[in-house]
């Protein structure tokens, strides 16, 4: 059991509890911030496997790392103005309610 | 950067004496640490006296500029009927908000109302960390400085945020909305005011940018990013948003007074408010720092032979300056409307700051013009910046009726 | 003073002048149009002596002159002029006796308001007719010859309001056209044959000995020589315009047109014609004459066609009411009598016959005019009579053209021509049949000659308008009397001495006397006379409508006469329904067998429209619909996991995770 | 050095725990908060400073900004606040599935044997990261620069609340 | 100075005029459209005038590259034979256009169509290449059918309609068979597949494609060629659309697009495939045969007048392709001489353009009778014309007699020569074509006495006005060159004397196995 193995284990219990989050909570925003979370822990594995990577460079793991949070920023900015969107519609952010785009 | 001469004259060297001095006593595994500490305590102290005395001197400022004399009642214990200027007015301040009764409201969260002003200054604080304020006088000399700088920045704002939620009061929460929406609209010309300093020093890291404004040894004019044309806009733009970023003056909107009592410091009161005035002091000494070490060179001397002033008295001096600079805007300039005031990011610093990153990139090309080819580079790079200014300038004030000043008659 | 052969193609030329002339000038131009045609005629006429001075300086050359028409590939087409005495004595008859009817024209037609087109027409007949007789090639013959056949046709149909004029017309040129197609064909074959239609061009003419035998010596796959076939189709369409046998029903209703037509066209020139041009390929006819391994020769088919020809005319002659009826069939039997000489082997005889027979036949034809023109156009003999007295000169001259054509001896130039040809007849050693019919036709035509002249002058004018009739003014009894004058100076020509022989065919033996012979036809002449007499002459028919004598005696045969033996309803039985026939196979072909098939086509195309529509309406839509159908209810079952329910996603793809993640440990997939 | 390790991860693991149970949102975006600096902290451990301030500036500086606004924006309906009983339900499946996630991963991140060097922690200066992200990746860049514009401006568009728009969307 | 394009194309500029000036006047629109119509013949006049007839091959060469990928070329070229079309059509266009003066409803649009007709017929006697040469034979269908279309008689409609699809059903076919010879041989040059076809190899190729190729193509293009002459059996389309057509462009079609089928045969079938002609001629002998014939006889049972001429102008079309199929079946049997083929193409040449004048002259006749009984054109409609219009009769008796090949006026030459040709390669088809002649002046005779002749009935019986003014202007110098041709043959026979003789040179004498020397 070295470091990284404890590293992983550590994003991979990041990332079920957001998992469990987002599958448990109602509220949207929770949902997605329970996504992030997962988007987190995968950041996490990316740096640790950097970190103990026999050949730090060209830091690939690093610079992932920074376009994933980059584009986790807008994802979640994205999001949200949906979950506003859905409010504005439904007047509650609770996921179940929105399920109009059903087959 | 070769160092010049007088690098080792005593005065230079003896901060960093003194800390390795006080090093010395301590174990080989705890010397990290004790140096870590000592740094702090030493940041605290200067800081703080200079927090001190910043207030009153702000107030002598104000007084001064309304023709009024300002603070010079209070005194010492023992000297009663010396004339002190005000000098110990500060830590009558201090006695005042220590003592003051702290009240919380009920309804408010406890945890966040604490916790508020807590991180607020404990954020202000972090900033301090990167900044050099002499040659080897910086504490943490870490790559992405600047980053960190605005990194902890930007977390200020989530204490403004928990400052209004958490004293569940109509008028604080809409102060802080008002606030973070002021601090978000201005973080970005802020950092993109800093990006051509980055681009042309080539590294993020706040002591490489003041060696890059080294002297050019027999060069009359200082070699501070500040005397290049994009320097000057980035240093003019990086200004205006450090004032907006620290809520002063014409930015002070969160807590105008006259209209949102306090803004989201509305529920605060005792030491809590004066943790949150000390913040904003801290803000505003931790931005000028960034400053001057972005634009006007750090510690660096004007020219190769005022060297011998040590570094870190140059760099006091520039701060200082800029402080009091800030202090005269504030009693000279009105209050921005909130919509003037994010207009005049969007629709103004943003575009010529993305302009002047332009700007920036031809004059890093054109480094090897010389000679006469110096004028017509000076030129284009001028023209470059001065004709959006106007443009966007003139388009942003359209609508408006000419300006008409009525004087007191 | 004599006229070169270069020069000889002037005496056609004139009368075509005057044609042009005459078509040129409108309708009220009558006086120019009419003396240009005179004028041009006189002056063919004098150019015609001088050019008969010439030719008989040297009677046996052949005097030529040949140009190019036009150049075709390597060769050239070539045409040119011939003068022989052959040609100089048939212009000077063509010119005399046209001028003599030209000159009659002017009084016959002086009240018709087409006159100056009639004399435009006469002109260029002659223009035609003379250039038949000047050409030296076959082609321009030919040419020359439809020309004289489009003039024929206008001078026939020149009272075109008639119909039954405008049908006569058609029917003549088409008649006249069908023999012409053989002559075409002939002279395609000889041109194929011989690469020239030249008569005499230095040795390569076709009538040059060289040709002649190549001729000869080629045959065709039925053993008929070359020579014999193209003999035979140029003697087509000299049946055809001679009106000989079979193609002869034209000449009859040509009477249609105007008096002077007949005569100038129907006496004298245009049938005259075909006798011409079998004179003038005389050589080539009898090229063949001394090969005895032939199954034919071509004269003696002449000579049998002649001899019927001569026999059916004057038998149907015998039993016509027209005048010019009668004439006509007369004509038909002296061409039979001409086509009989040459076949016999004299064509001098022919010529001669041709020359005194185109005098008096234009003298009976005027003569008949000017009767016709006094009777106010009544034709029908039953209905004159006893024009006797009032027409003195026209009977008078009328009766010397009757004593010539009927062959009364010695005074008349008929006899001495007839016995010419009954002499060549009696000399052929092949058979003697044509001799025979020859001497039943003199019999007849005496016989004819006698009825016509009684029936027509004497006894009583059966009719208002006979009655009425008087003598006609001097421009048309002038030329009446010239012609009789001249029907019995021709006589010359061969009496003392046999003049016109040695003119035209010098190296030509004539055995002497066959006294016998010339005793015989006087009186076979002398039993026509008395017999035509005897029916006739004595009682006179009372009434137009009293039968006639030999019709109570003979009525079938004379019925079947009258009816012209009747070829123009076999004619018409057989060619008419037969061209009938084909021109409806040839339309019905069109519109049913051709354009069925276009139709049948169409409709096929419709038919496969349809069939493509149906086929892709039920076959491909249908199948296409049911398969889209089940694919939309298997959608419907899988949309049903769509819950819409973001949870729901979320925790498949979590569990399908996991399931992936043990399959992988486990599966021990390394 | 893995004690610190282990601390940051119980910061991280704890308040991100804590959060997703809360049911005072704002608490729970705040701990959320908390941990995204766990997360940070974890970065500058493994020695990627860039990575951790720009995750700091990113996640705490404007995430959470936007999390707290949605969150200000959507509170008017209580209904969210009480727990609803089939919610539970969907609770104990949403954990069983985490767990079952968790158990698998742990599983294999134990079975595979991952030799790792023991050198220090790599330094990378920001000139390299500037240089590498100029060089190869320059593509990456602009691309993400386009993603980040296009999802400003459909963030705003959709949550641009403009009068008629409520009509339209009425069911 | 691009002389061929400029004949062909200078009547399309005046279409195009025509086009861009809808405002025009109808009196302007008829002046526009016949001075460009008379440009050909001042064109053809200028050509003539620099044609030196004995120089070998094409003259005013104009080659240009067009479509590079495809090898086809801009190729026009003018030999003999070519010039005396262009000169028929420059003959023939301005009095069909004169002839149609008064009647056409709205000049404009008859003019542009008549215009473009004209230019592709032009374009269609001087291409070389095939690929435009095809476009110009395809386009000359386009006017003729709108022009039939719209100012034809009552039954109009049917009868283009046929003419249209049957005429594109055949040259389909032509086309299948030169995208054929196009990708055996990857040329569509005429001059070049000549030469090819010359030393055997054009027919090697295809056959080395697959061996029924050659036969195909041979079938293919003579069917395209023989819907358009009409050869006898494909020939059902021509009585209607030229009964139906109005005067002026029945005129041309008769004068020139049925002369564009024997320029085909003479241009390119007979060039490019002389064995197969050959193989085929026995049956294409027939064929004609036929046409001549029955062309013949039909006319004698048609009641309308243009029927007639149409059947009339089948028959001597036939007459041309005789003259060819003999020629062509002659070839290599014992029968075959030399001038008797150059008579024959020489007949065939001097048959076209005299047919050319004599039916356009005709039909122009059958039209002034039309124009005057108000519409119509049956054979008992009239009776006794010639008291009526008496210069009228003239000029079309004249017309008739020239139709009917009476010597002294241009159709004789042209019937005399083909005879001598085809009398002397094949006997027994030139005596059953006399039948053609005979049957010819029975119905033209019959037409004459019906109309012509008799007491005055009918249309004829009313006001009746002779032939004035335009008519007359149109009619007269038809007349006057049947008589110069007539009696000058040399005039045309000079043009075309040096190609006739080097076509029948070329001709190698095949000699196949001994046949029945003359059939």
């Amino acid at each position: 059991m070295n470091t990284l193995q404890l590293c992983l284990l550590i994003s991979s219990a990041l990332f079920c509890i957001g998992l469990a989050g987002a599958l448990s909570r109602t509220n949207t925003i929770l949902v997605l911030l329970g996504i992030e979370l997962m988007l987190n822990a995968a950041n996490l594995n990316f740096i640790a496997f950097w970190r103990f990577n026999p050949a730090p460079l060209p830091a690939t793991g690093v610079i992932f790392v920074i376009f994933a949070i980059a584009v986790a920023a807008a994802e979640a900015a994205v999001g949200l103005a949906l979950v506003i969107a859905i409010y504005r519609h439904q007047q509650n952010i609770r996921l179940q309610d929105a399920t109009r785009l059903k087959g | 950067m070769n160092a010049p001469a007088n690098t080792n004259s005593l005065l230079e060297r003896a901060p960093v004496m003194i800390r390795d001095w006080i090093i010395g006593f301590f174990p080989e595994s705890l010397r990290w640490p004790v140096g870590a500490l000592l740094a702090i305590a030493a940041m605290l102290a200067v800081f703080g006296l200079v927090f001190a005395f910043l207030t009153l001197a702000e107030r002598k400022l104000l007084g001064r500029a309304q023709n009024r004399p300002g603070p010079n009642r209070s005194g010492l214990p023992f000297f009663r009927g010396t004339k002190l200027f005000g000098l110990t007015q500060p830590f009558a301040d201090a006695v005042k908000m220590l003592t003051k009764e702290d009240i919380v409201p009920r309804a408010a969260d406890h945890l966040l109302h604490f916790l508020a002003p807590v991180l607020v200054v404990a954020f202000a604080l972090m900033t301090f960390a990167v900044i050099p304020y002499g040659r080897q006088l910086v504490a943490v000399d870490i790559d992405a400085g600047v980053l960190y700088f605005f990194a902890a920045g930007a977390a200020t704002e989530l204490a403004i945020f928990m400052a209004g939620w958490a004293s569940h009061n109509k008028y604080s929460l809409i102060g802080a909305m008002r606030a973070l929406a002021q601090l978000i609209s201005y973080e970005l010309p802020l950092l993109l005011s800093v990006v051509p300093v980055v681009m042309l020093a080539g590294t993020l890291s706040p002591t490489k940018i003041v060696e890059a404004q080294a002297n050019v040894p027999g060069g009359l004019i200082p070699h501070w990013h500040v005397f290049t044309p994009w320097g000057a806009v980035g240093f003019a733009i990086f200004m205006v948003a450090a004032l907006a970023e620290a809520n002063r003056s014409p930015f002070d909107l969160p807590e105008g007074e006259s209209e949102l009592v306090a803004g989201h410091l509305t529920e605060y009161s005792g030491f809590k408010y004066a943790l949150f005035f000390m913040a904003e002091y801290f803000g505003m000494i931790g931005l000028t720092g960034m400053g001057a070490t972005l634009f006007l060179g750090g510690w660096q001397a004007p020219c190769a032979f005022l060297e011998f002033i040590p570094s870190y008295l140059w760099f006091g001096v520039k701060m200082l300056s800029l402080i009091l600079f800030m202090m005269w805007i504030r009693a000279t300039l009105l209050r921005l409307r909130i919509d003037q005031l994010t207009r005049l990011a969007w629709k103004f610093l943003v575009p010529l700051a993305l302009i002047n990153l332009g700007t920036a990139a031809f004059w890093s090309r054109t480094d090897s013009w010389s000679g006469p080819l110096q004028f017509v580079r000076w030129a284009i790079a001028l023209a470059l910046i001065v004709v959006p200014f106007v443009v966007i300038g003139r388009r942003l004030t359209a609508g408006l009726a000419p300006r008409t000043y009525r004087y007191a008659t | 003073m004599t006229l070169s052969v270069q020069h000889l193609w002037l005496i056609p030329a004139l009368p075509l002048l005057a044609a042009a002339i005459g078509a040129l000038t409108p309708s009220g131009g009558r006086t120019l149009a009419a003396s240009a045609a005179i004028a041009a005629m006189v002056a063919a006429f004098v150019l015609s002596c001088c050019a008969l001075v010439a030719a008989l300086a040297d009677p046996t050359a052949n005097l030529t002159y040949n140009f190019t028409w036009f150049d075709l590939g390597t060769g050239a087409v070539r045409l040119g002029w011939l003068l022989n005495p052959l040609t100089a004595f048939m212009c000077v008859m063509v010119t005399f006796v046209g001028t003599l009817i030209f000159v009659f024209s002017l009084g016959y037609m002086h009240d018709d308001e087409n006159f100056t087109r009639f004399f435009c027409f006469l002109s260029l007949f002659a223009a035609a007719m003379l250039g038949i007789v000047v050409s030296n090639s076959l082609l321009f013959l030919f040419v020359s010859w439809e020309l004289v056949g489009l003039a024929s046709y206008l001078l026939i149909g020149f009272w075109f309001q008639k119909p039954e004029a405008a049908a006569a017309a058609k029917k003549a040129f088409i008649t006249t056209r069908i023999g012409d197609l053989g002559l075409l064909l002939g002279m395609v074959w000889l041109y194929h044959a011989r690469g020239t239609l030249l008569f005499f061009d230095g040795g390569a003419g076709v009538l040059e000995p060289a040709s002649l035998t190549a001729l000869m010596v080629s045959t065709l796959s039925c053993g008929l020589a070359v020579s014999t076939a193209i003999s035979l189709l140029i003697f087509c369409g000299a049946v055809g315009k001679s009106g000989q046998f079979p193609l002869h029903v034209w000449l009859p209703d040509a009477m249609e047109g105007p008096t002077p037509v007949s005569a100038l066209i129907h006496a004298a020139t245009m049938v005259a014609a075909g006798v011409f041009l079998i004179a003038r390929i005389y050589p080539l006819m009898e090229a063949d004459y001394h090969h005895h391994n032939l199954p034919i020769h071509a004269l003696t088919v002449v000579a049998f066609i002649g001899a019927i020809t001569a026999l059916m005319g004057a038998l149907i002659a015998v039993a016509q009411n027209d005048i010019k009826r009668v004439l006509a069939f007369s004509t038909v039997s002296q061409l039979g009598f001409m086509m009989l000489a040459i076949g016999v082997g004299s064509w001098v005889a022919a010529i001669f016959h041709l020359l005194t027979h185109a005098f008096f036949k234009a003298l009976l034809f005027l003569g008949a005019g000017s009767v016709i023109h006094a009777a106010h156009h009544e034709q029908d003999m039953r209905k004159l009579g006893g024009l006797s007295g009032p027409m003195r000169v026209t009977f008078l001259t009328f009766a010397v053209g009757m004593m010539a054509l009927a062959g009364v001896p010695f005074l008349f130039s008929g006899f001495w021509s007839k016995e010419a040809i009954l002499h060549a007849a009696h000399a052929w050693d092949v058979s003697h049949i044509p001799l025979y019919f020859g001497l039943t036709a003199v019999v007849l035509t005496a016989f004819y000659m006698t009825r016509l002249v009684a029936e027509t002058f004497f006894g009583k004018p059966r009719s208002h308008a006979a009655g009425l009739a008087h003598e006609n003014p001097a421009v048309m009894t002038v030329p009446l009397v010239i012609l009789a004058a001249c029907a019995i100076l021709l006589s010359l020509l061969a009496w003392p001495t046999p003049w016109l022989q040695h003119q035209l065919d010098p190296q030509a033996h004539t055995e002497p006397g066959g006294l016998s012979l010339m005793m015989l036809s006087i009186v076979l002449v002398a039993l026509g006379l008395g017999a035509g007499w005897a029916l006739y002459g004595r009682l006179l028919r009372t009434n137009a409508s009293a039968p006639d004598p030999l019709a109570a005696a003979l009525p079938r045969l004379h019925a079947f006469l009258a009816a012209r033996m009747m070829f123009d309803e076999l004619y018409a039985a057989t060619f008419g329904r037969l061209s009938n026939g084909l021109a409806a196979l040839a339309d019905g072909l069109d519109r049913y067998v051709w354009g069925g098939l276009v139709n049948l086509v169409a409709r096929l195309g419709q038919f496969g429209g349809l069939v493509n529509r149906e086929a892709d309406e039920d076959g491909l839509n249908a199948g296409f619909d049911a398969v889209s159908r089940k694919v939309r209810s298997v959608g419907q079952i899988y949309s049903r996991a769509q819950t819409g329910e973001t949870h729901g996603y979320l925790r498949v793809i979590a569990l399908g995770f996991v399931v992936l993640v043990l399959l992988v440990m486990l599966g021990g997939v390394r | 050095m893995t004690a610190a390790l282990i601390l940051i991860a119980l910061l991280i693991l704890g308040s991100t725990a804590v959060a997703m149970s809360l049911r005072n949102l704002i608490h729970s975006a705040l701990l959320l908060v908390l941990s995204w600096m766990g997360i940070a902290a974890f970065y500058l451990w493994a020695g990627a400073e860039f990575v951790a301030f720009a995750q700091v500036l990113v996640y705490a500086g404007a995430v959470s900004m936007i999390v707290l606004f949605a969150v200000l924006l959507t509170r008017r309906s209580r209904a969210d606040l009480s727990i609803a009983p089939a919610s539970l339900r969907r609770a104990v499946a949403g954990v069983l599935a985490g767990g079952a996630t968790a158990g698998v991963l742990t599983l294999a991140v134990l079975r595979t044997n991952l030799q790792i060097a023991p050198s220090a922690a790599p330094t990378v200066t920001v000139q390299q990261l500037g240089l590498e992200l100029i060089g190869p990746q320059v593509a990456s860049v602009l691309v993400v620069g386009v993603i980040l514009t296009v999802a400003l401006l459909g963030a705003v568009v959709l949550a641009a609340s403009d009068r008629n728009d409520g009509k339209e969307d009425a069911p | 100075m691009p002389l061929l394009s400029l004949i062909i194309f200078v009547p399309w500029v005046g279409a195009l005029l025509l086009a861009a000036l809808p405002r025009i006047g109808d009196g302007a629109a008829r002046v526009l459209t016949l001075i460009a119509s008379l440009s050909t013949l001042a064109l053809g006049l200028v050509a003539l005038a620099s044609f030196h007839p004995a120089a070998p091959g094409f003259q005013f060469v104009e080659q240009h590259d067009w479509i590079r990928s495809l090898n086809v070329h801009y190729h026009l070229g003018l030999d003999g034979m070519s010039l005396l079309l262009v000169l028929l059509t420059g003959i023939v266009s301005p009095a069909a256009l004169l002839a149609s003066w008064k009647q056409a409803r709205s000049p404009r649009y008859f003019g542009l169509l008549f215009l473009a007709l004209q230019g592709a017929a032009l374009g269609v006697f001087l291409a070389l290449d095939f690929f435009h040469w095809f476009i110009f034979w395809e386009l000359s269908l386009v006017p003729a059918f709108f022009l039939i279309k719209l100012w034809g008689g009552p039954g109009a409609a049917r009868a283009a309609y046929q003419f249209f699809i049957y005429t594109l059903a055949g040259s389909a076919f032509m086309l299948l068979g030169f995208a054929a010879i196009f990708a055996a041989t990857g040329t569509l040059d005429f001059t070049q597949l000549a030469r090819l076809a010359a030393d055997g190899l054009l027919v090697e190729k295809l056959a080395a494609v697959s061996g029924f190729w050659p036969q195909a193509v041979f079938l293919g293009v003579l069917l395209g060629l023989a819907v358009k002459v009409p050869l006898f059996p494909f020939h059902t389309w021509l009585p209607p659309a030229y009964a139906e057509a109005p005067v002026g462009v029945s005129m041309f079609l008769t004068g020139v697009m049925s002369k564009m089928g024997v320029y085909g045969f003479l241009r390119i079938l007979w060039p490019l495939f002389p064995a197969h002609l050959h193989a085929a001629s026995g049956w294409l002998l027939c064929l004609a045969l036929g046409g001549v014939v029955f062309g013949a006889f039909a006319a004698m049972r048609q009641t309308d007048l243009k029927r007639m001429v149409a059947y009339s102008s089948v028959n001597h079309l036939s007459y041309c392709l005789l003259a060819l199929f003999a020629v062509s079946y002659s070839t290599g049997r014992i029968g075959f001489t030399v001038p008797a083929s150059i008579a024959a193409f020489a007949g065939t040449l001097l048959q076209m353009f005299n047919h050319g004048l004599s039916a356009a002259a005709l039909f122009l006749c059958v039209g002034i009778l039309e124009s005057r009984s108000g519409g119509r054109r049956g054979l008992g409609d009239f009776g006794g014309v010639r008291t009526a219009a008496p210069v009228f009769a003239g000029l079309c008796g004249i017309t008739m007699f020239s139709s009917l090949g009476l010597p002294g006026l241009n159709g004789f030459v042209g019937e005399f020569l083909i005879f001598r040709g085809v009398f002397g390669l094949a006997p027994c088809t030139a005596t059953i074509a006399t039948l053609g002649l005979l049957a010819t002046a029975l119905f033209l005779l019959t037409f004459w006495q019906r109309v012509f002749h008799g007491p005055r009935a009918g249309a004829a019986s009313r006001e009746f006005r002779d032939v004035a003014g335009i008519e007359l202007v149109a009619l007269v110098p038809l007349v006057a060159l049947m008589f110069l041709f007539g009696v000058l043959p040399h005039l045309l026979t000079n043009l075309f004397n040096p190609l006739v003789t080097s076509w029948v040179s070329h001709i190698n004498p095949v000699v196949t196995t001994a046949q029945l020397p003359l059939p």
